[in-house]
């Protein structure tokens, strides 16, 4: 069991440097760093006269059914990383059954993506 | 795993292969087609529901049969409830097509989100782990919180739409957390195996069967968890309340009887004291709450939530008599219910429908005779002697008795007396009240699916019941008979 | 304390944590960014218990896909953070309380599972000498294959919903029909006009 | 002491228990809500998969991958309806949902 986890230590390495660096960054000058504020200096710098309205602009509802569009596939794709490995392992009956049913889950996930084509979801207008 | 199982287990499920290839089918008839295939799709749709259900009654199993591996199980009563479900479903995808139609959304997505959700209810009838319970109930509730939130541009429907979802989603979390411990300490997710195993009631067991039940519980409108139900009927499109308060409740009925009787017949004293209070709860506010109400699509949901816990009262009796009781009275229960939204999508005028109690003023003068089919729809749902309604009641008070829950029936008895008047003031409404305004001429489908449902609560009166009870029984012994 | 119990308990408090903080936060945006955290920490504890498949899962479907699409809604609803979160304090007593009882009623029926199931052997979540995926994948496509087809169903009808929902067409948008253009054949597009000279089209 | 099944179920019931409590506490914001839900669910695969290795049994993690995808697609379909009800409405704050009351 603890080789398994073993070849993982690095990743756990890799996200403590990270951190470490992250939180570095930002402590090192909180700490250091002189601190005299004023209204002035910290208030957002628009070209000299102050925010109109919140900084956040809203964007349209195409980019939003592309990212649910996205789930879904990402979703489908899900499927596949196991689906390749059975295709090579099992028995020979076995594998040609998985081969199917997999081919039969894409072709159900392929009339939704004519769906969509042929109902303009895909374009950008 | 043998294939050979997996393939043979494929003639089966005829029903729920002829949904799916509908809807894929359909699916690409409506890219090919747009605006244009709705029509042609709502026609095929009602057949392919029609067509499934009578693939179920085709295929009765002696005993029964574990499919794909013990993930289906297709017995007598998962059979009748696949009937009840795919011809409920037929007749009201019928009226609500017909409606949006003639209402010029042609949108075509409405039959294939019905008939898709309609495979997930079929599902739900005879899943046989736990896995394959929450895929059915999952399909059918996607498709339920589209359809509750179809009318996007209305803010009433979006709304609908968004706390069916909200609240269905946390049910379906607490049936999954309940799931989970299940399978946890069970050590496995087929009802077989959790029912060979849970016979000691360990505590992790009796948690989890009481977080499933809520969650079910969420599905079937049961009092505690209904608060959901007036709101999402009123809000939705009139259609569409009229496909949630057919179909959907049988499938959670025959859902909700086959893990109590299947995985969990060994907790009975566990899980019947919690059923007896989901029944008594449910029928005090369905009957007491209905009374003030001015919106008949509230006033319907009130009913449906009443009519609930008059199953709910057969399945607290146990195995035999509560699943044959169960069923009978979903199978009185439908056709009054769809033949009731039959009669309030007859009620249009100017184009659109109306909904308010006071609309159904002065009905029977104006047009007669569909004032005395909803007369005769409403006295079956309360129970009159000479109409279905009656013997699906008989049937429920019945096999609470013979299950000793004397408290109970005595409560039933009064909600009856209480939902009499409710349901006796549309009567007065539609007879004596002087009529409002006109009502344009319902259309056909309208108006047959209401002569159809009247004829199955008179018919079923003379020689129909006989046979459905003494079938239900049956089923229910083959099924449970352990 | 090995390495692994030392991960799991910091693991599961950063979980625990960012969790608390998704639900107490003013600000939706940093709600979104605390589940990320979340879900990033509950992956990590899936590899801890050996299962990888699922662990990557949960990073590339959860955090990839949905945790975007709550920032997207967020970004896109223009949700003014001012006014928020006036109602909370007046639920939370009551909130609390329950939520404290059951806590300690699920973590006793945790407990409870301990005496059932006798030696403790070490998490092992796929056959040895295969690895979690392949378990998986051995299982997923042959002996699941109905829930399998289901879960398409369940996307293709999730699709279908989010479409009919959402999509609108702007009117007086010219859009591009690529087979329309392609099929064009010479007869449509070509007209031969012989003029005599000086004569102009007319 | 090394790591027993009740600690991951401990950490299970927890992000549950909060999933469950924003729902209820949280009046304001219909997108916490929707996160309370991903909690929840969350908490749900913790359970599965830990019983599915202490069980030595792959059911449990082929149950939290279906759960998984399900609720990927519920969150999909969900924000789908929030969007129309916000096109309708306005803004999302929980307590506007009060258009059919009695």
């Amino acid at each position: 069991m603890t080789d398994y986890l073993a070849n993982y230590l690095p990743i756990l390495i890799f996200f403590g440097i990270a951190a470490a660096m992250g939180v570095g960054f930002i402590l090192i000058p909180w700490l250091i760093a002189p601190k005299s504020p004023d209204s002035e200096k910290v208030s957002a710098y628009e070209c000299g006269f102050n925010a109109f309205d919140d900084a956040r602009m809203k964007f349209d509802v195409r980019f939003y059914l592309v990212s649910i569009l996205f789930i879904i596939f990402d979703l489908e794709i899900a499927f596949l990383f196991p689906w390749a490995l059975t295709l090579t392992g099992a028995g020979h009956e076995q594998a040609v059954f998985a081969l199917w049913s997999g081919l039969a889950f894409l072709g159900v996930l392929t009339i939704g993506l004519i769906y969509e084509w042929r109902k303009g979801a895909l374009d950008w207008e | 795993m043998d294939i050979a199982n997996l393939t043979a287990s494929l003639p089966w499920l005829r029903p729920e292969l002829l949904l799916t290839s509908y809807a894929l089918i359909g699916v690409l008839i409506g890219a090919a087609y747009r605006e244009k295939a709705a029509g042609v799709l709502a026609t095929l749709g009602v057949l392919a529901l029609a067509g499934a259900g009578v693939l179920a009654l085709l295929a009765i199993p002696g005993k029964p049969q574990e499919v794909f591996g013990g993930a289906l199980v297709i017995d007598s009563f998962g059979v009748f409830a696949k009937a009840l479900i795919a011809f409920s479903a037929a007749a009201t995808l019928w009226l609500g097509a017909d409606t949006m139609l003639r209402a010029h959304d042609r949108r075509f997505e409405f039959s294939l989100i019905v008939v898709m959700s309609t495979l997930g209810m079929l599902i739900m009838a005879s899943a046989n782990d736990l896995i394959t319970l929450y895929m059915g109930l999952e399909l059918q509730s996607l498709g339920a919180y589209v359809l509750a939130a179809f009318a996007r541009d209305d803010a009433r429907s979006s709304e609908a739409g968004l706390k069916y979802f909200v609240l269905g989603a946390l049910a379906s979390g607490l049936l999954l957390y309940g799931a989970s411990l299940i399978y946890g300490f069970t050590g496995s997710i087929q009802f077989g195996d959790i029912a060979a195993d849970a016979r000691h009631g360990d505590v992790g067991v009796v948690f989890g069967l009481v977080f499933l039940l809520c969650g079910i519980g969420f599905k079937l409108s049961a009092a505690p968890f209904h608060m959901w139900t007036p709101d999402v009927y009123e809000g939705a499109p009139t259609p569409v309340t009229a496909l949630f308060a057919a179909a959907p409740k049988a499938a959670a009925v025959a859902l909700m009887a086959r893990v109590l009787f299947d995985p969990f017949a060994g907790l009975q004293a566990e899980w019947s004291q919690v059923i007896a209070a989901m029944a008594a709860l449910s029928l005090v506010i369905g009957s007491v709450a209905a009374l003030v109400q001015t919106n008949i699509k509230r006033l319907m949901a009130y009913s449906s939530i009443a009519n609930i816990g008059y199953v709910l009262m057969a399945l607290a009796a146990g195995p035999q008599a509560g699943a044959a009781a169960a069923l009978v009275y979903l199978a009185t229960y439908l056709p009054a219910t769809i033949g009731v939204f039959a009669i309030i999508l007859a009620m249009r005028r100017g184009g659109h429908l109306l909904d308010q109690l006071e609309d159904f003023a002065g009905l029977a003068v104006r047009r007669p005779w569909l004032g005395a089919l909803l007369t005769v729809l409403v006295f079956s749902l309360t129970g009159i002697p000479p109409l279905a309604g009656f013997f699906g009641k008989y049937y429920a008070f019945q096999a609470a008795l013979s299950a000793g829950l004397w408290p109970l029936v005595v409560l039933a008895a009064i909600a009856t007396v209480v939902s009499a008047g409710y349901y006796l003031r549309i009567l007065a409404i539609v007879w004596f009240q002087p009529p409002v305004g006109e009502i344009e001429r319902p259309s056909g489908a309208v108006a047959i699916t209401a002569g159809l449902s009247t004829f199955l609560v008179l018919g079923v009166l003379s020689i129909g019941l006989g046979p459905v009870a003494r079938w239900a029984v049956e089923a229910a012994r083959a099924s449970f008979g352990s | 304390m090995t390495l692994a119990g030392v991960a799991f308990y910091l693991l599961s408090a950063v979980a625990v944590l960012s969790a608390l903080m998704v639900v107490s936060l003013r600000n939706p945006v940093h709600s979104v960014l605390f589940l990320i955290l979340t879900f990033f920490s509950a992956a990590g504890l899936f590899v801890l218990l050996g299962a990888e498949f699922l662990a990557m899962l949960i990073v590339v479907v959860y955090v990839g896909a949905v945790a975007v699409l709550f920032l997207f809604v967020v970004m896109m609803l223009d949700v003014d953070f001012v006014e928020l979160k006036q109602g909370f304090t007046r639920y939370l007593p009551l909130g609390l309380v329950v939520a404290v009882a059951l806590l300690a009623q699920l973590v006793v029926v945790g407990g409870a599972w301990i005496e059932r199931a006798g030696p403790d052997r070490a998490p092992l979540a796929s056959v040895p000498g295969l690895t979690n995926t392949e378990t998986l994948g051995r299982v997923l496509y042959t002996d699941y294959v109905l829930l399998f087809q289901l879960a398409g169903m369940v996307l293709l009808i999730a699709m279908i919903g989010a479409v009919v929902l959402t999509l609108r067409h702007r009117p007086g948008v010219r859009r591009q029909d690529v087979a329309v253009q392609v099929g064009r054949s010479r007869a449509k597009a070509v007209k031969l006009h012989d003029i005599r000279p000086g004569q102009g089209l007319g | 002491m090394d790591i027993g099944l009740p600690h991951y179920l401990a950490v299970g019931a927890a992000l549950f228990t909060i999933g469950v409590l924003g729902l209820f506490v949280n009046r304001k914001n219909v997108i916490i809500l929707l996160m309370s839900i991903e909690l929840v669910l969350l908490a749900v695969n913790i359970n599965l998969v830990a019983f599915s290795a202490f069980l030595h049994d792959v059911a449990g993690q082929v149950f939290a991958m279906f759960v998984l995808t399900v609720a990927a697609a519920e969150a999909a379909v969900g924000l789908a309806i929030l969007v129309t009800y916000f096109r309708n409405r306005g803004d999302i704050a929980v307590q506007d949902l009060n258009l059919m009351k009695g």
